[in-house]
């Protein structure tokens, strides 16, 4: 009576390869004995990352051609598959990362969280109807807040957590009652049968689309919905706000833009425009607001702010220049966030204290690896050459005024010169000596605790930053592939 | 006469929802709170069947009103009287903008909604009976959205472990209690 | 050839910074790669043909869908400018290596990255690379003088970044409107463009990196407080990037502009030459006088090349070279004077030539050149900008005429209260004349300034021609 | 022949703006969450009221979704308030400054 429908088994490959590791992960954190469990969970969840990331590769491969797929439930193309290379390179990172974070609770758990986030984002970038969209976010959102209050005997990580969660729900909330609007207004979820309704005009459907922006915006970090961002990136464990700065901001943008050109092409005057503002919000705020901060995970936290303004200049130029901005952005990005936030994971675990610019004196003498690292990434978010963010920046900023957004193009310029200023106070902290007297935290055991994982995620990153400076050429062909799949 | 009926259940309906929802908000206790809401999520069963949504009015009443109020109240009770804590004291900052934004939500949706109200909304669609039946909502969830039911069933697996591993005490918050025990 | 003339120096400070060796080691190294370098330049200078224009090109695409490509090559005046810059920093490192700094791998590795990225500003023939050597360049430079620099050096740090990069950004916004308008951003395939906005964000980085009146303010801030040889190499290098990036995009590319702003830009210089001759001249220690007075010789090449005619052009490209040089090696002895006395304050020297005849003569000999005496390299450089730009009006000449005086004064000035005068209270008769390895730094910058006096036609003799542009074609 | 689709929408939209008060106005987390759940039931509220008026399921069957969304957040909401007062810690968002920089 009811026919199976047909399912497109290697679409969701990347997805399943990563939830596979998520209950194998969880399985083995119940049953397993303790002392096999976090390095099983951490192995088989960083397998699960990088087969996610082969089977992406092979998705990009074989659909070049977008496919709607499951009634319109999700697409199978390449911009979700690129989207889901980036997301598992920076979920394999962050298992890395956090393999140092010697956690002696919740271990195996912490990893088949980690890696069912990472299957929520891999999904969620290929969602195509507002339903998937919603459960997607919410899919991935949750297993974040867990991992956020993970460390529940230090009262900062339950605050993020509960703040996460509180704010998070908040703007999922805005998104369904806009997407219960959109589906009032035009009678269809799926993006490409909003868009073919023909629906223009309609007061309902416009609010709808507000409210959708605007619970995207929480997810993106962007301004004014980011005041959960800097609490957060500081109480949730470093691993988790390494992986969230990069993976969260890829899906989130990453969907924006597709949900943006899909499902409202006839109402671009008007999302363009919405767009654009909350990009030079975000700039602005993200800039202004990390020029007094001294805690170096909220002052990334506001970097990564207004670096969510920058993206969003390249969603706000909507042609596919901005797309290929927008995707070749991400890539360094997501290196070069990831890799400072480890390089700070490391610093925090030799002094046993947040990080603040104080406590980083010196950092570059006694770690020279890690402390050249940490320039290379804090130029790259300066966007100083040798570096995929000088690149990045241009092709946003390109794409902008390709579009003819002369203002955000200066927009930006304005915010890259007041953010040179706090970049500069961490790099130049690094160099000085702190002053003798000055109380230091004392390094347990004398020299700092080695850590070959880390070090070679942050090698990892290294190379990714500078080597997408040099190779930009094959990126943006892969970002060219994937962004035609948009209908721009 | 039928009509009658209907709209004086229908009134009925909405105002006990919207006036539930003011007091689950405004009541200082939230074990009041948490009551208001169940009677909020019964009249909204109530106006969900109206809507001929009859499997989602009897889930509402099953799945929220049932399970999840039941799990709030334990909590509440658990927690005793650390739950409480007084309303807003005194116009701050916060609390202007949090009214002038929902203020601002309310008036843009309610204008939609206006402008709307002429045209589309007036011409309902014809069903038949068999719409908003737990047989049509079972097929439709095997066929079109089954990606949503597989998500919904993953999303609530999450919580299920989340709920787990945030509900038990964890070795490191252990020896953080007897470091408090142990200090005078 | 190009290539290997950029990379050279910034293998070079990849190999310093791995290598494990103790700070004087580190600084031979770097030594010895400066000097490949100036090798390997005086080849190029041999293969080159100076009756071309672009020579010694490389090109290979970097991202096709924006036109960017890395393309380098060298024009006669950009050779030379490339040749003051190996010549200068191999100097500077020497002088590194004598002073032996704290942390001297990481020093040494700098001073070879910033040659590096300054010798690619000078062969930068796409707009983008010319962006990102002319950023790379900053960099270590901000870390040079906010790391190893002097008491205020945070203050002089901040100031330093602030103007630099609020020009470097605007030219970033220049860069790519000219880019996407013209349809690619390479300098030789690009046309011109008349859009004034552009032009003035071209300007604006270019007049901070001079620095032109009244973009200064960073000037003597960071020339003071950095260490010498990166003051050396600020003030005689670095600030001829601006020069190249005025003469290869400004005027190269947007002559309709270049036409209507020529009479501010003309002013603007000519009140940095007026004001910055007498700044120095009121300064009070050895290393603002050299700072004020690269300011105002700055104004003075910037009026060169805004004379629009070849005989100024050919007097600023000389007088760049000339005004190189002859800071670089003030700097250098303001070091030297310091590293002997711990000032540079003329109230505490004097009477420092008796007893210290080497010393005496090398001042004497820069300082000279510096007041551009006829038969100075100087002189000739200053003549031929007068020569120029008296063209576009007796009075710009005139007042030309008159800072130079001034110059010729405020470096006597400078002489006297060094080395004659009483003797001063910081100085002391343990203060020893130039050691070997100070006169092995210095000995070289002075004999090429000496060979430039002797024969300056070895560069004026090729006529720089504006490339690629309609002026160039009236010129000549 | 009862109300029709605006009457419903009108109401879902009152309780949205009782729900973001509540969220932004309250203290205690507890009461928090209870409003979270409200917006999200207005939410269902418009939903099921349009897919009536459109005669699809989707609305519905979203509502369904929503539901065991809200649960889970609840289930997980629940467990960071457990562990907040587990910890001893004061259970008021608004005095959450340690983390206020």
């Amino acid at each position: 009576m009811i026919d199976a429908p047909k399912v497109d088994w290697l679409a969701l490959s990347p997805t399943l390869a990563l939830l596979a590791a998520a209950g194998v992960a969880l399985l083995a954190s119940v049953i397993g004995p303790a002392w096999f469990r976090r390095g099983f969970a951490a192995f088989v969840t960083f397998g699960g990352f990088v087969t996610a990331g082969v089977l992406a590769g092979f998705l990009f491969d074989r659909s070049p051609d977008a496919q709607p797929l499951l009634n319109e439930s999700m697409t199978r193309d390449r911009w979700a598959a690129l989207a889901a290379i980036v997301l598992a390179g920076a979920g394999a990172l962050s298992v890395l990362v956090s393999w140092g974070e010697t956690r002696r609770d919740h271990a195996g758990e912490y990893y088949a969280l980690l890696a069912a986030a990472g299957a929520g984002m891999v999904f969620f970038v290929g969602a195509s109807n507002l339903m998937t969209l919603f459960l997607g976010l919410e899919w991935f959102s949750l297993a974040l807040y867990i991992l956020c209050a993970l460390d529940t005997h230090r009262a900062t990580s339950l605050e993020a957590g509960l703040k996460y969660l509180i704010v998070g729900s908040f703007g999922s909330g805005i998104l369904l009652f806009g997407s219960a609007l959109v589906y009032g207004a035009t009678g269809e979820l799926g993006f490409a049968e909003i868009a073919a309704a023909g629906v223009t005009d309609d007061s309902l459907l416009l609010a709808g689309l507000a409210m959708i922006v605007a619970g995207l915006g929480f997810k993106a970090s962007a301004a004014p919905f980011h005041m959960w961002t800097p609490d957060v990136y500081q109480g949730a464990p470093t691993s988790v706000t390494a992986f969230m700065s990069a993976a969260t901001k890829v899906a989130a943008l990453v969907l924006t833009l597709r949900v943006l050109t899909v499902a409202f092409p006839e109402q671009e005057h008007l999302w363009t425009v919405a767009v654009a503002v909350i990009a030079i919000v975000s700039l602005a705020v993200g800039n202004i607001a990390a020029l007094v901060q001294r805690d170096v995970k909220r002052l990334l936290a506001y970097s990564s702010v207004s670096h969510a303004g920058f993206m969003l200049i390249a969603v706000a130029a909507n042609s596919p220049l901005g797309g290929r901005a927008l995707l070749y952005y991400l890539i360094p990005y997501s290196a070069m966030s990831i890799g400072s936030f480890a390089v700070v994971a490391a610093r925090e675990r030799e002094l046993g204290a947040p990080v603040t610019l104080d406590n980083l004196g010196g950092f570059l003498w006694e770690r020279p690896f890690l402390g050249a690292s940490m320039w290379v990434f804090l130029l790259g978010l300066m966007g100083m050459p040798l570096t995929g963010g000088l690149v990045g920046k241009f092709y946003v900023f390109s794409a902008a005024y390709e579009s003819g957004w002369w203002w955000l193009v200066v927009a930006g310029v304005i915010g890259t010169a007041i953010s040179l200023y706090y970049y500069l106070r961490v790099l130049l902290a690094m160099w000085t000596r702190p002053e003798p007297t000055a109380l230091r935290p004392v390094v347990a055991g004398g020299s700092p605790p080695r850590d070959p994982l880390l070090a070679s995620a942050v090698f990892a990153s290294f190379a990714v930053t500078i080597g997408s400076f040099f190779f930009v050429q094959p990126l943006i062909d892969l970002a060219r592939d994937a962004a035609d799949s948009l209908p721009f | 006469m039928g009509n009658v009926l209907v709209w004086a259940i229908w009134i009925g309906a909405a105002a006990a929802c919207l006036g539930s929802g003011i007091a689950v908000v405004s009541f200082a206790n939230p074990f009041f709170s948490a009551l208001a809401l169940i009677g909020n999520l019964a009249s909204l069963a109530v106006l969900f069947l109206l809507a001929s949504a009859e499997f989602v009015a009897a889930a509402q009443v099953l799945v929220y009103a049932g399970a999840v109020m039941v799990m709030f109240l334990f909590v509440i009770a658990y927690l005793g009287g650390r739950a409480d804590t007084p309303f807003e004291g005194g116009p701050s900052w916060v609390s202007f903008g949090a009214v002038l934004a929902a203020t601002a939500l309310l008036v843009e949706i309610v204008v939609a909604i206006g402008l709307k109200a002429g045209d589309l909304l007036a011409d309902e669609a014809e069903v038949g009976a068999a719409f908003g039946s737990p047989a049509e909502i079972g097929r439709f969830f095997l066929t079109d959205h089954l990606l949503a039911f597989e998500i919904t069933s993953i999303v609530l697996l999450i919580a299920a472990v989340g709920g787990v591993i945030l509900g038990t005490k964890t070795r490191a918050e252990e020896q953080l209690d007897r470091l408090d025990k142990a200090a005078p | 050839m190009t290539t290997a003339l950029i990379f050279l120096p910034l293998a070079g400070a990849l190999l310093v910074w791995l290598l494990p060796l103790p700070g004087r080691a580190s600084g031979v190294l770097a030594t010895l790669i400066g000097l490949a370098e100036v090798a390997l330049w005086a080849v190029a200078v041999r293969q080159f043909d100076f009756a071309q224009n672009l020579q010694l090109e490389d090109r290979q695409s970097w991202f096709d869908d924006l036109g960017v490509s890395y393309h380098v090559g060298f024009f006669g005046f950009s050779l030379w400018l490339a040749g003051l810059t190996v010549v200068v920093c191999a100097a500077g490192i020497g002088y590194a290596t004598w002073a032996n700094p704290e942390r001297a791998r990481a020093y040494q590795g700098l001073l070879l990255f910033l040659t590096g990225s300054i010798v690619g500003v000078f062969a930068a023939q796409d707009l983008l690379v010319f962006y990102v050597f002319f950023e790379a360049m900053l960099i270590p430079l901000y870390v040079l003088i906010g790391v190893w620099g002097g008491e205020r050096r945070a203050f002089a740090t901040v100031k330093f970044v602030v103007y630099t990069m609020a020009g470097s950004l605007l030219m970033l916004a220049s860069i790519i409107v000219f880019g996407l308008s013209q349809g690619t951003f390479d300098l030789v395939d690009s046309g011109v463009s008349s859009n004034d906005w552009v032009f003035l964000g071209f300007l604006a980085a270019f007049a901070v990196k001079a620095p032109l009146f009244p973009f200064h303010g960073w000037l003597v801030d960071a020339y003071r407080e950095s260490p010498p040889e990166v003051a050396a190499i600020l003030s005689g290098v670095v600030s001829k990037a601006a020069v190249y990036g005025l003469f290869r995009i400004a005027i190269a590319k947007f002559p309709e502009p270049v036409q209507e702003f020529q009479v501010p830009i003309l002013v603007a210089a000519t009140i940095g030459l007026v004001y910055g001759s007498l700044l120095a001249f009121r300064a009070r220690d050895v290393r603002s006088v050299t700072a004020y007075s690269s300011m105002a010789q700055m104004g003075l090449i910037v009026m060169g090349l805004f004379s629009l005619n070849e005989l100024g052009i050919n007097g600023a490209i000389l007088q760049s070279v000339a005004h190189g040089l002859v800071s670089a090696t003030l700097f250098l002895l303001a070091g030297m004077l310091e590293t002997r006395t711990g000032t540079s304050a003329f109230a505490r020297l004097g009477g420092l030539a008796r007893g210290r005849p080497e010393l005496a003569t090398v001042l004497l000999v820069v300082g000279i050149i510096a007041l551009a005496v006829p038969g100075s390299v100087s002189f000739a450089g200053e003549f031929l900008i007068l020569a120029g730009i008296y063209a576009e009006g007796w009075a710009w000449a005139a007042i030309g005429a008159g800072a130079i005086v001034l110059a010729a004064m405020y470096m006597l000035r400078l002489i006297s209260a060094v080395l004659h005068r009483s003797r001063g209270e910081a100085v002391r008769d343990e203060a020893l004349d130039l050691r070997p390895a100070e006169l092995a730094v210095v000995l070289p910058l002075l004999a090429a300034l000496l060979f430039l006096s002797a024969s300056p036609n070895s560069i004026t003799e090729r006529n720089f021609p504006i490339p690629g542009s309609d002026v160039s074609e009236a010129a000549r | 022949m009862g109300p029709d689709v605006t009457w419903y929408l009108v109401v879902a939209a009152l309780l949205f703006s009782i729900g973001t008060l509540g969220v932004l106005l309250r203290r205690s987390p507890l009461i928090v969450l209870l409003s979270l759940e409200i917006m999200l039931n207005s939410a269902n509220l418009a939903l099921i009221s349009f897919s009536r008026l459109h005669g699809d399921h989707d609305g519905q069957i979203f509502a369904l979704a929503v539901m065991a969304v809200a649960a889970s957040e609840v289930v997980v909401g629940l467990g960071l308030i457990v562990a907040v007062a587990r910890r001893k810690l004061v259970l008021d968002v608004d005095r959450f400054r340690v983390l206020r920089g």
